[in-house]
Order: C-alpha cells, then sequence, then structure tokens
C-alpha cells in the first residue's frame, strides 16, 4: 500500500472505530486534550463514537483507528466496511492488536459454552439466556484480532496506548509519513 | 495411612532403591495394578528417595502411563505412516464415531507397531488385526468378551 | 527323507498366524512320530512380511530351499501329510502347501539383496544360542578378545567408512575413537533399539531374528573402548523383541560370552535391558540416556557428547542396533570383502512387496521399490519414496535413480535415517503427508524448547488450514519460513527434523500446495 | 588463568577460558537477550532466545552454555537473530494467554519486555487461547498457568537452591505445565518451604504474591544471586 501522499493538501479524513474493547483507547484519545484542537485543524473527523454523530461508515477515509476486537457479526460486518473505505488502517490498542481481555472469552472455546457461563452458571437465581434475533448482535466463536480478519497497517499496541503514543502513530500519519514504532514508549503491551 | 505394594519389592530390590530405576519400577507397577494411583506414586517416591514431582512428572511424560484404570478392553488403531497412507486416518475417526465405550472398549491410537505388511492395522488387547475397515474391526469387536 | 521346515515367528508373521503355524505343524510333526526326519523351528524375519504367514523348507539332499506364503495357519496336520505324501512321491520340488502360495526365490527381491545383518535371520532359531554359535556367533568377539588389540579394531571400523544406521549417520570409527580416549575404566556401552520412525522395522527384525549379534557387536564395542556396563534401551511397543532379548542375554551370560572374564580373558562386559514407556523423542541420543537415568526424556544440548559425558556422567559410547550388528560381519570378512557395506530398509505402502530387505549400500532407490518391491499394485504410478520418517523427506518418482547413501538422499533434502522406506503412489496428497508428519512431531515434542513446542503447534494448525483451503499465499509464506526458523533454532534432532517433510514435500510437490491455495485470495 | 581473546560484533574480548559465549557478551557490554537463564541457576538452553551466529559454524548456539574459543566470531544481533527472536517471543505470546493489561507483572516483566526489545508490535501467527488454570492453593503464593513461558526457573530454583523440589514439569509437548508434587494444589504440597524464591524468579506474572494486583509484582533475581554468594563464597553484601 502506498503513503498517504504528502502534497494533498486538503484536510485528512480521520475516523475512529469501537468494537469488542472497553473504550479505554478512545478515553485515551480523548486524553490527547488541546492537541485534539490541532488535530480538528489537519483532520475531518469523519466517522467516530466520540467526535462525531455519524452512523455508517463513510468512503474515502484516509485514516481509521480501530480499538477492540472482532467479537460479533456487528465488529464483522462493520470491519469489513472500514477496510473496504480506509486507506490507513490502525489496530489501536491490545485488544485490536491481541484480542486482550474480550479474547479470554476463548479460553473457553465457542461462544454457546460463553453465554452458557455468563448468562446460566454464574447466574445469581434464576438465570436466562439473553434472545433477541436482529437486534443484539450473535458473538462470534471466537474474538479475533483485527489483523487476523483483515489486512493491517499499522499497530498501535497499548492498554490503552497513552495519549502521547497515539500522538506519534497519527502525527506522521497526518503528514503522510509512516510512523516508526519501537522502544518501551511507543509498542510495550500493556 | 501408607499402602504397602508388597509385589514391586523385587523391582525395587533390582534396582537397589536407586532413582536411575523409576521407569523400570513405574512400568513394573502399571503391569501389576493396572494403573498409577497417587498412593502408589507416593510409595514409589519414597522407595526410590525421588521428589513427589519428579515421579509424576516422569510418569506423565510418558505415554503408555496412566493415571485412571483401562477399560475391559483395548483397541488401538495404528497411526503409522504406511498405516496412513492406507487410510488409517479415516478409520480411526469412523471408529470414534461408534459408541465403543458402551461396550467396555477403550479406543486409542498407536504410532507405528512396525509391521507395516498388515496396514491399516489395529491392535485389539494386545493381538493384531492386519488389513481392517471400520466394519471388520467393529465385527471383531463384537466377538469379544464382554 | 529330512527336512526342516522353518516358519516365521517374528511380529509381523505372528500377527499372521505364524506362531500358531509352528505350533500347529510340531504338534503334527510329533503326531506322526516324524520328529527325526522332519524338524519344524520358528526364525526370524524371512522377508516378503506381505506374503505371510511365510514357510521355508529346507529338504535335504541338497535340493533347493523353497519358501512359501500365505500358509492357511489352521491345519498343520493336512500341510504335514500332504508334504509327506509329496516326500513319497519325490515331487517335493513342486510342491506347496494346499492353500498357499510359492514364492520365487529368484526374484530380485531375493537375488539382489546382500545379507550381511540380516545373514542369520531366519535361518536360526533365534531362542537357541547353540544355533547362534553354531552359525558363527560370537567368533569375532572371540577373536577381537585374543587378539587384544582395541586400537586396531577401531582403525578397521575407521576405515570400512561404517556410519551410524540409526539416522544421523556419524562415523562409527569416530565415535569409538573419542570414547576410546576417555581416561578412566567406568565407561558404558549403550544400544539404541528404541527404533521409532513410524513405517520403520529393521531393528525389530534384527532382534527378533538374531539378538545374538547385536550382543557380540556390543561387547567387541566394549572391548574396544574399554566400557564394562552395556545397557539396551528397547521400545516397549515391541514386546517380542523384549523378550528374545532377554532370553539371548541370559543364554549368552550362562554360555560366559557376557559377565566376567569373557572367553578367559580379561574383559567384563554385562548388558542390562531398558525398556522405554512410549516416547519417540528417546530416540534421540541424549534423550535416551536421560530416561536411562529414569527421567523425562528430554534432550540436552551437545557439547558435552556422550563420548565425554553420558549416561550417568560416564563416558558413553552409543550405537543403535543396526550398527552393532554390521560389527561380527565388518571383522569377519575383512575390509575389502566387506566394502561400502550394506542398509536394511523397512519397504512399505503403496508397494506389492512389502518386507524387510537388505542391499548394497549405493543401490538406486528405484531397483528397491521397483525392481525388488515390485513397484506400486494395481496399475498405479508412484508418486514418491518417503525416507527418513518424521525428519525426513519425500524424493519424487522422477528421482528414484536416486543412489541410496547419505549424502545422496541428502542433496534432495531427505535424509536416510534409519531405514524406513514407504511408498506413495500418485492418489497421495503431499501435503496430507506433510501434515502427517508435523502432527506426529507436535505430539512428539518433549516441549523443552520453545521452537520446537510451540512451533509444530504452528505449523501443524497452518497445514491444517492448507487442507481445509483456509490458506492465503501469505500462510504459505509464512509455512515456509516457520520451517526454516523451526529447524535452525530447535534444540534436538526431533525439532531440526521436524520440518524437513514440509520443506521438502514443498520443494518437489509445490504444486500440491498451490492446488490447495487459491492464488487470488482477499481475507 | 587462562585467557581467551574473541571477538563479539565489534568488540575485542578477553575473556577466562572456562567463560560461555554470554559470559564473554556481558563482559563487553553487548546485551544478548535471554529468558530461561538466570545467573545462579543451572542453564538449560531451552528458550533458545540468545542463540548467537559464530563465524564458521552453521549452527546456531545458545550463548547460556556455549564455551568461548580462542579466536571466535561471534554475531549477536543480526537480522537472522533478530527475525528468529521476535518469532521466538511471538510463539510464547501465542501460545499462553498473555494479558498484559491486567497481569500482576505488568510494566516489570521479562516477556514483555523481550517483546519491545525485538520489536514485536504485534503477532504474526495467531493466538491459541489455551485453556489453563490458576492456582490460588497456597496461602501466600498464587500460580496463574495463563502467565507460564515454561522456562523452568521455578523447578531450578526449587531443586537446586532450596532444595525442596516442589516443582517440577508434567506431561509433554504442547501440554507441559509446571506441577506440584504429585500433580496436586500447591498449597497441598507439604515439601514446599513457602520461601518465595520461585516467586521471585519468575519472569512473568505466573507465580506472585497473593496480595498482588496489576502492575504490583516486582520481582528482583538478582537477590537470587546474592543469596548464591553468601552461601557459595560466604560473602555478603549487606
Amino acid at each position: 500500500m502506498e503513503p498517504v501522499s504528502p502534497t494533498i493538501p486538503r484536510k485528512q479524513r480521520l475516523a475512529t472505530v469501537w468494537l469488542a474493547g472497553c473504550s479505554g483507547c478512545h478515553m485515551s484519545f480523548l486524553d490527547l486534550d488541546e492537541w485534539l484542537l490541532e488535530l480538528a485543524q489537519q483532520a475531518d473527523i469523519v466517522y467516530s463514537p466520540v467526535a462525531c454523530d455519524r452512523k455508517d461508515y463513510p468512503a474515502a477515509v484516509d485514516i481509521c483507528l480501530v480499538e477492540g476486537g472482532v467479537g460479533n457479526t456487528d465488529n464483522l460486518v462493520l470491519i469489513q466496511q472500514v477496510r473496504a473505505n480506509t486507506t490507513v488502517l490502525v489496530s489501536f490498542g491490545d485488544c485490536a492488536v491481541t484480542a486482550n481481555i474480550p479474547g479470554m472469552r476463548n479460553m473457553l472455546e465457542g461462544a454457546d459454552p460463553v453465554l452458557r457461563r455468563a448468562y446460566l452458571e454464574l447466574a445469581d437465581g434464576s438465570g436466562q439466556r439473553p434472545h433477541a434475533p436482529g437486534i443484539v448482535p450473535e458473538l462470534l466463536e471466537r474474538v479475533l484480532p483485527v489483523h487476523e480478519v483483515v489486512p493491517v497497517d499499522v499497530y498501535l499496541p497499548g492498554c490503552p496506548p497513552s495519549a502521547s503514543r497515539i500522538r506519534a502513530v497519527v502525527e506522521p500519519l497526518l503528514r503522510g509519513e509512516w510512523p516508526e514504532l519501537s522502544g518501551p514508549d511507543l509498542i510495550r503491551f500493556g | 495411612m501408607a499402602e504397602s505394594y508388597p509385589e514391586l519389592e523385587p523391582v525395587l530390590q533390582r534396582h537397589e532403591h536407586r532413582a536411575d530405576g523409576l521407569i523400570e519400577v513405574l512400568n513394573r507397577a502399571q503391569e501389576l495394578y493396572r494403573h498409577l494411583t497417587p498412593p502408589l506414586l507416593r510409595h514409589i517416591a519414597r522407595q526410590l528417595h525421588l521428589p513427589f514431582s519428579r515421579v509424576q512428572g516422569t510418569a506423565s511424560f510418558y505415554h503408555l502411563f496412566r493415571f485412571s484404570p483401562p477399560a475391559r478392553h483395548r483397541c488401538l488403531v495404528c497411526t503409522g505412516t504406511a498405516c496412513h497412507v492406507k487410510g488409517a486416518a479415516s478409520l480411526l475417526a469412523a471408529l470414534q464415531r461408534e459408541p465403543l465405550n458402551t461396550w467396555g472398549i477403550e479406543l486409542g491410537s498407536v504410532r507405528c507397531i512396525g509391521t507395516c505388511s498388515g496396514a491399516p492395522l489395529v491392535v485389539v488387547d494386545q493381538q493384531v488385526w492386519n488389513q481392517q475397515s471400520c466394519a471388520s474391526v467393529l465385527s471383531g469387536l463384537r466377538e469379544l468378551r464382554p | 527323507m529330512k527336512a526342516c521346515l522353518r516358519v516365521c515367528t517374528a511380529a509381523s508373521c505372528r500377527s499372521r498366524g505364524g506362531a500358531s503355524l509352528q505350533h500347529s505343524l510340531s504338534e503334527a510333526v510329533a503326531r506322526a512320530g516324524l520328529e527325526h526326519g522332519l524338524r519344524v523351528k520358528g526364525v526370524g524375519c524371512l522377508g516378503p512380511c506381505s506374503d505371510g504367514p511365510l514357510l521355508a523348507m529346507d529338504a535335504d539332499p541338497k535340493a533347493q530351499t523353497q519358501l512359501y506364503g500365505s500358509i492357511p495357519v489352521a491345519d498343520g496336520a493336512q500341510l504335514v501329510a500332504s508334504l509327506m505324501e509329496a516326500a513319497a512321491q519325490h515331487t517335493l520340488a513342486h510342491w506347496c502347501p494346499a492353500g498357499g502360495l510359492r514364492i520365487d526365490l529368484n526374484h530380485p527381491f531375493f537375488q539382489l539383496q546382500r545379507r550381511l545383518v540380516l545373514e542369520h535371520c531366519g535361518q536360526i532359531d533365534p531362542t537357541s544360542i547353540e544355533e547362534a554359535l553354531a552359525a558363527g556367533a560370537y567368533r569375532q568377539l572371540e577373536r577381537v578378545l585374543q587378539n587384544n588389540n582395541p586400537a586396531a579394531v577401531i582403525e578397521q571400523v575407521r576405515r570400512s567408512g561404517l556410519r551410524g544406521r540409526g539416522g544421523a549417520g556419524y562415523p562409527t570409527g569416530l565415535k569409538w575413537a573419542a570414547v576410546a580416549q576417555m581416561p578412566g575404566t567406568e565407561k558404558v556401552v549403550v544400544c539404541n533399539a528404541d527404533e521409532g520412525d513410524p513405517g520403520a522395522f529393521m531393528d525389530r527384525t534384527v532382534l527378533e531374528g538374531d539378538p545374538h549379534t547385536v550382543l557380540e557387536g556390543m561387547a567387541i564395542a566394549a572391548h574396544t573402548v574399554g566400557a564394562s556396563r552395556g545397557l539396551i534401551y528397547v521400545r516397549a511397543e515391541y514386546p517380542l523383541a523384549i523378550a528374545r532379548l532377554r532370553t539371548a542375554i541370559a543364554a549368552a551370560q550362562g554360555h560366559g560370552w557376557l559377565g566376567t572374564a569373557i572367553a578367559g580373558s580379561r574383559c567384563n562386559f554385562d548388558v542390562e535391558l531398558r525398556v522405554g514407556a512410549g516416547a519417540y523423542v528417546c530416540g534421540e541420543e541424549t534423550a535416551l540416556m536421560q530416561s536411562i537415568e529414569g527421567k523425562r526424556g528430554m534432550p540436552r544440548p551437545r557439547p558435552p557428547y556422550p563420548a565425554e559425558r553420558g549416561v550417568f556422567g560416564l563416558p558413553t559410547l552409543i550405537n543403535n542396533v543396526e550398527t552393532f550388528a554390521n560389527l561380527p560381519a565388518l571383522l569377519r570378512l575383512g575390509l575389502e570383502t566387506y566394502g561400502r557395506g550394506t542398509k536394511v530398509f523397512s519397504l512399505t505402502g503403496h508397494v506389492r512387496r512389502s518386507g524387510v530387505i537388505e542391499v548394497p549400500m549405493g543401490t538406486s532407490l528405484r531397483t528397491v521399490v521397483e525392481t525388488m518391491g515390485g513397484g506400486t499394485p494395481a496399475g498405479r504410478s508412484i508418486k514418491a519414496v518417503q525416507t527418513g520418517g518424521p525428519s525426513g523427506g519425500c524424493v519424487p518418482a522422477h528421482q528414484l535413480d536416486t543412489p541410496v547413501d547419505y549424502e545422496s538422499l541428502q542433496s534432495l533434502g531427505t535424509i536416510m535415517g534409519s531405514g524406513g522406506m514407504v511408498v506413495m503412489d500418485d492418489t497421495t496428497d503431499m501435503v496430507d503427508i506433510a501434515r502427517f508428519f508435523m502432527a506426529f512431531s507436535r505430539e512428539e515434542s518433549c516441549g523443552k524448547c520453545v521452537p520446537c513446542r510451540a512451533g509444530t503447534v504452528q505449523l501443524d494448525n497452518l497445514l491444517e488450514q492448507i487442507l481445509d483451503r483456509r490458506a492465503t499465499p501469505e500462510d504459505l509464506e509464512q509455512l515456509e519460513s516457520l520451517c526454516r526458523m523451526v529447524k535452525d533454532t530447535s534444540l534436538c534432532g526431533l525439532g531440526q527434523g521436524a520440518p524437513r517433510p514440509v520443506l521438502s514435500t514443498l520443494r518437489h510437490f509445490r504444486d500440491d500446495y498451490l492446488a490447495l491455495v487459491p492464488v487470488e485470495t482477499r481475507r | 588463568m587462562n585467557l581467551y581473546s574473541l571477538r563479539i560484533d565489534d568488540h575485542d574480548v578477553a575473556i577466562a577460558a572456562d567463560s560461555t559465549v554470554l559470559q564473554a557478551a556481558q563482559e563487553a557490554s553487548i546485551a544478548i537477550p535471554t529468558l530461561c537463564f538466570l545467573e545462579g541457576l543451572s542453564a538449560v538452553a531451552a528458550c533458545r532466545m540468545c542463540l548467537v551466529e559464530v563465524s564458521g559454524n552453521d549452527t546456531l548456539l545458545p550463548a547460556c552454555i556455549t564455551p568461548v574459543q580462542e579466536g571466535m566470531q561471534v554475531h549477536t544481533a543480526t537480522p537472522r537473530l533478530q527475525d528468529i527472536r521476535r518469532t521466538l517471543i511471538e510463539l510464547l505470546f501465542t501460545e499462553g494467554n498473555h494479558v498484559c493489561g491486567i497481569c500482576v507483572a505488568n510494566g516489570h516483566c521479562e516477556l514483555q519486555n523481550l517483546a519491545v526489545e525485538v520489536g514485536m508490535d504485534h503477532s504474526r501467527l495467531p493466538y491459541r487461547f489455551p485453556d489453563r488454570h490458576v492456582d490460588l492453593s497456597h496461602p501466600l503464593f498464587g500460580m496463574d498457568h495463563n502467565r507460564c513461558v515454561l522456562c523452568t526457573r521455578c523447578v531450578r530454583v526449587c531443586d537446586e537452591v532450596e532444595g525442596a523440589h516442589v516443582w517440577d514439569v508434567g506431561w509433554r509437548g504442547e501440554h507441559c505445565r509446571i506441577i506440584a508434587g504429585l500433580e496436586e494444589p500447591w498449597g497441598a504440597v507439604e515439601a514446599c518451604t513457602h520461601c518465595g524464591k520461585c516467586v521471585e524468579v519468575c519472569p512473568t506474572g505466573a507465580l506472585f504474591h497473593r496480595g498482588d494486583t496489576t502492575d504490583e509484582k516486582h520481582s528482583d533475581p538478582a537477590r537470587l544471586q546474592a543469596l548464591m554468594q553468601a552461601r557459595q563464597q560466604q560473602r555478603w553484601n549487606p
């Protein structure tokens, strides 16, 4: 994939997506504080659970930060749309990069045992399996890191990645450059 | 309460209660008592002056040692190379679909017993049955003493 | 009439009723009062296992030996009666047991063999040391003890070019010299009889058919390197070989060929049997030594080599069954006649005649598989021949003219290994074969080093993905690079060899992989 | 004392002839990554992190046990070795359940540090999510098998230093796990002296103090070296 061209003068179209994760990465994104104002000057936030009210993923997105693993059918549909409409897909935080905490349900091997465990075995008194087809998305058998579902361009690990680490990725991308990530400040898990 | 295993004494003595006799002693113990129980393993550890974890670690390393009692009959599908190229994998899969445990038969596999000209073969209670199919194994197993 | 019926009672024929055949024949002979004219004895492997149960007949005077296969085992009396009738009518030369078949001993399967290791296998009763002695057992040991010149023996072994027959092919003479050089009198000779490669049964054949030749080889080695303690580590999956070894060791001790002051010399050497408990990795020498010491069979890095610090910390010579069994023949024949020696193979898979053969080193694979084994049955063509077990590779059909020797096989991306040879016809999916071996290595990995413990699992999963047509071209790349990584970084031969079946099939049968991986795969 | 001189990367080193390549590298301040190795315990060369290239030798050698030789030329960080180390760490991460964000050792974990060192920003190999257990039967300590990398430091320290041999490795291959006693709950094993050395040497959060929560485990393997020095040489550094 070609890097985003640095010569294009227009504002970059930036999106953030929240899949199976705790939203902590997005909280960390908000920790960018006053730099967010700078960001707003350099980029249009075209889709984001914390900065935009749009419901459908738009076309022609330049950069997208994806938080969370792929854990249910909604996640799966969305990540396919993201990949199809995004130039630079950033796997944002440990859940996206490793499946992390949502992935711990994979040890139970399958969606059914997870639901049984959560809603029946661990219920006080009378447990009941939720059933709302078409409303609540179905769990996938396993939670997968994003790159096991669609190709990923940049990995931004951390639980959550600190605001400065997020900036170290987004800033060069906005300039049309690939971020160079190494060392404990930039790629440590956890 | 320490249980006693007098039948184990000869093999312990043959190895002079030395640690290097452990596998020989475990082999003999399984022959005598069909499987290895925690009291039996504790007894062996004490007799050979070995830590419990060392005895357990060694016993669990080797395929042939077992920690639960065997079924009345054992049917082992050979999954060596020669048997594999002649369909051992599908034979094993087919047998796995049968309710053999309800007949008192334990199904397992063995990695080549070195009589490959009979491939695919199964070993039933130490008898080798050559050139088997799922049907022939099942009909043979039905003949076994229940 | 004077004749001897040799019934194969080795494990393969035994599984087809060989032992009961021997029993019913002996009974029939006794009932007919023919013991003086007609002898029945059980022997080791007669060769073409696929035609078992096998029966050989040596009829006096000087009639050619006959070999019969597929003998119905039920009625020994009838067989003996028909045999006696044929003898009375002088039609023995054309006789064949009812329901059985006559096997042509002029077939290349027999004619192209050179039997040094297996010379007495199938001839003598392996439970009788008297028969072994009559066939020349322990004579080379006696000579070595009388000459008492270990350096000369080492020199002869070295010059013969004999290499370890267990798989790695290390020069035997060098190994012996290294142990001989070590100071001290407490040294150990270990015989590796943990023949674990699936589809390989050469060592089982030797141990079941002629155990004394192995004991003699060990004793010669012990005297030569200055060891007094011998250990044979044999896998538990070979109950008959274990029984034959126990009998042979006791008999050799009884006849003074093992024990103290062997044959009146100052040489003391005794052999103890250790039975494994199901762990393929114990065929690796450092794991085997751990297992002998009663521990988990986990390989350890070398150096120190066993020659410096082996079993119980003592200098140890460790060779496999076939290597030791070569010794008596080598010393008896001398360098010139011995030549390049032989290799024993077990021939199995999609081949008309399977069994155990011994051929001169350098015989081509085609000769072994097509001429001797008769090629594939039922009009299929050969796709590949697998050698070297889970650490080996596949030789494609168009390269069958490769001579069987260490270097030639290695240049094709496989190894000689211990001698298992599995023929695969054109119905075989080579990716499935690669997966079969990877699953084997995954199951048999001891778990000590990371690349083997975790790498074989990832490789096995990748191969499963490919077989299920769920893989991308990138997965194929990853398969190849992870294979190289596991090969380069694993601690012992099991892990280093585990990727070879994949790498070799990728090299020779890449189309089988590509057929399973769609060219344009978008995840 | 017999000295050998060798070249490691761009450094010339002279060191006692009975040293290992790892010691020689330390002498030259060249950091070779290690995981199963711990000064004070026997070396087992199992993790393969310290593999190095030696000129004239086709096989990679584990620095922790390879003796130095006169004139040896060692390369510790070639691109090939770097890729191997990253793959090794990926194999370890995908083999267990290493959820750094909720781990007691987060921020002080040798595995986590190695991931940074080898530049692992994600795993190219798929995660396996094995079903593993947590043993909280001991009054003072806990064992979380999800975080265990099977380095066997605990087994070795308990056997070689404490002499209790509570731990061993059970089973084999991918099923290997650290066992206490006859594979009993740790707290039920009478041989345990509650000394805590295993917790101290554990490179990850697998062995921990029961009260510790996320980020709170600070191991100090150097204490083992002090202990060994005191025992063997009767030398203390209070």
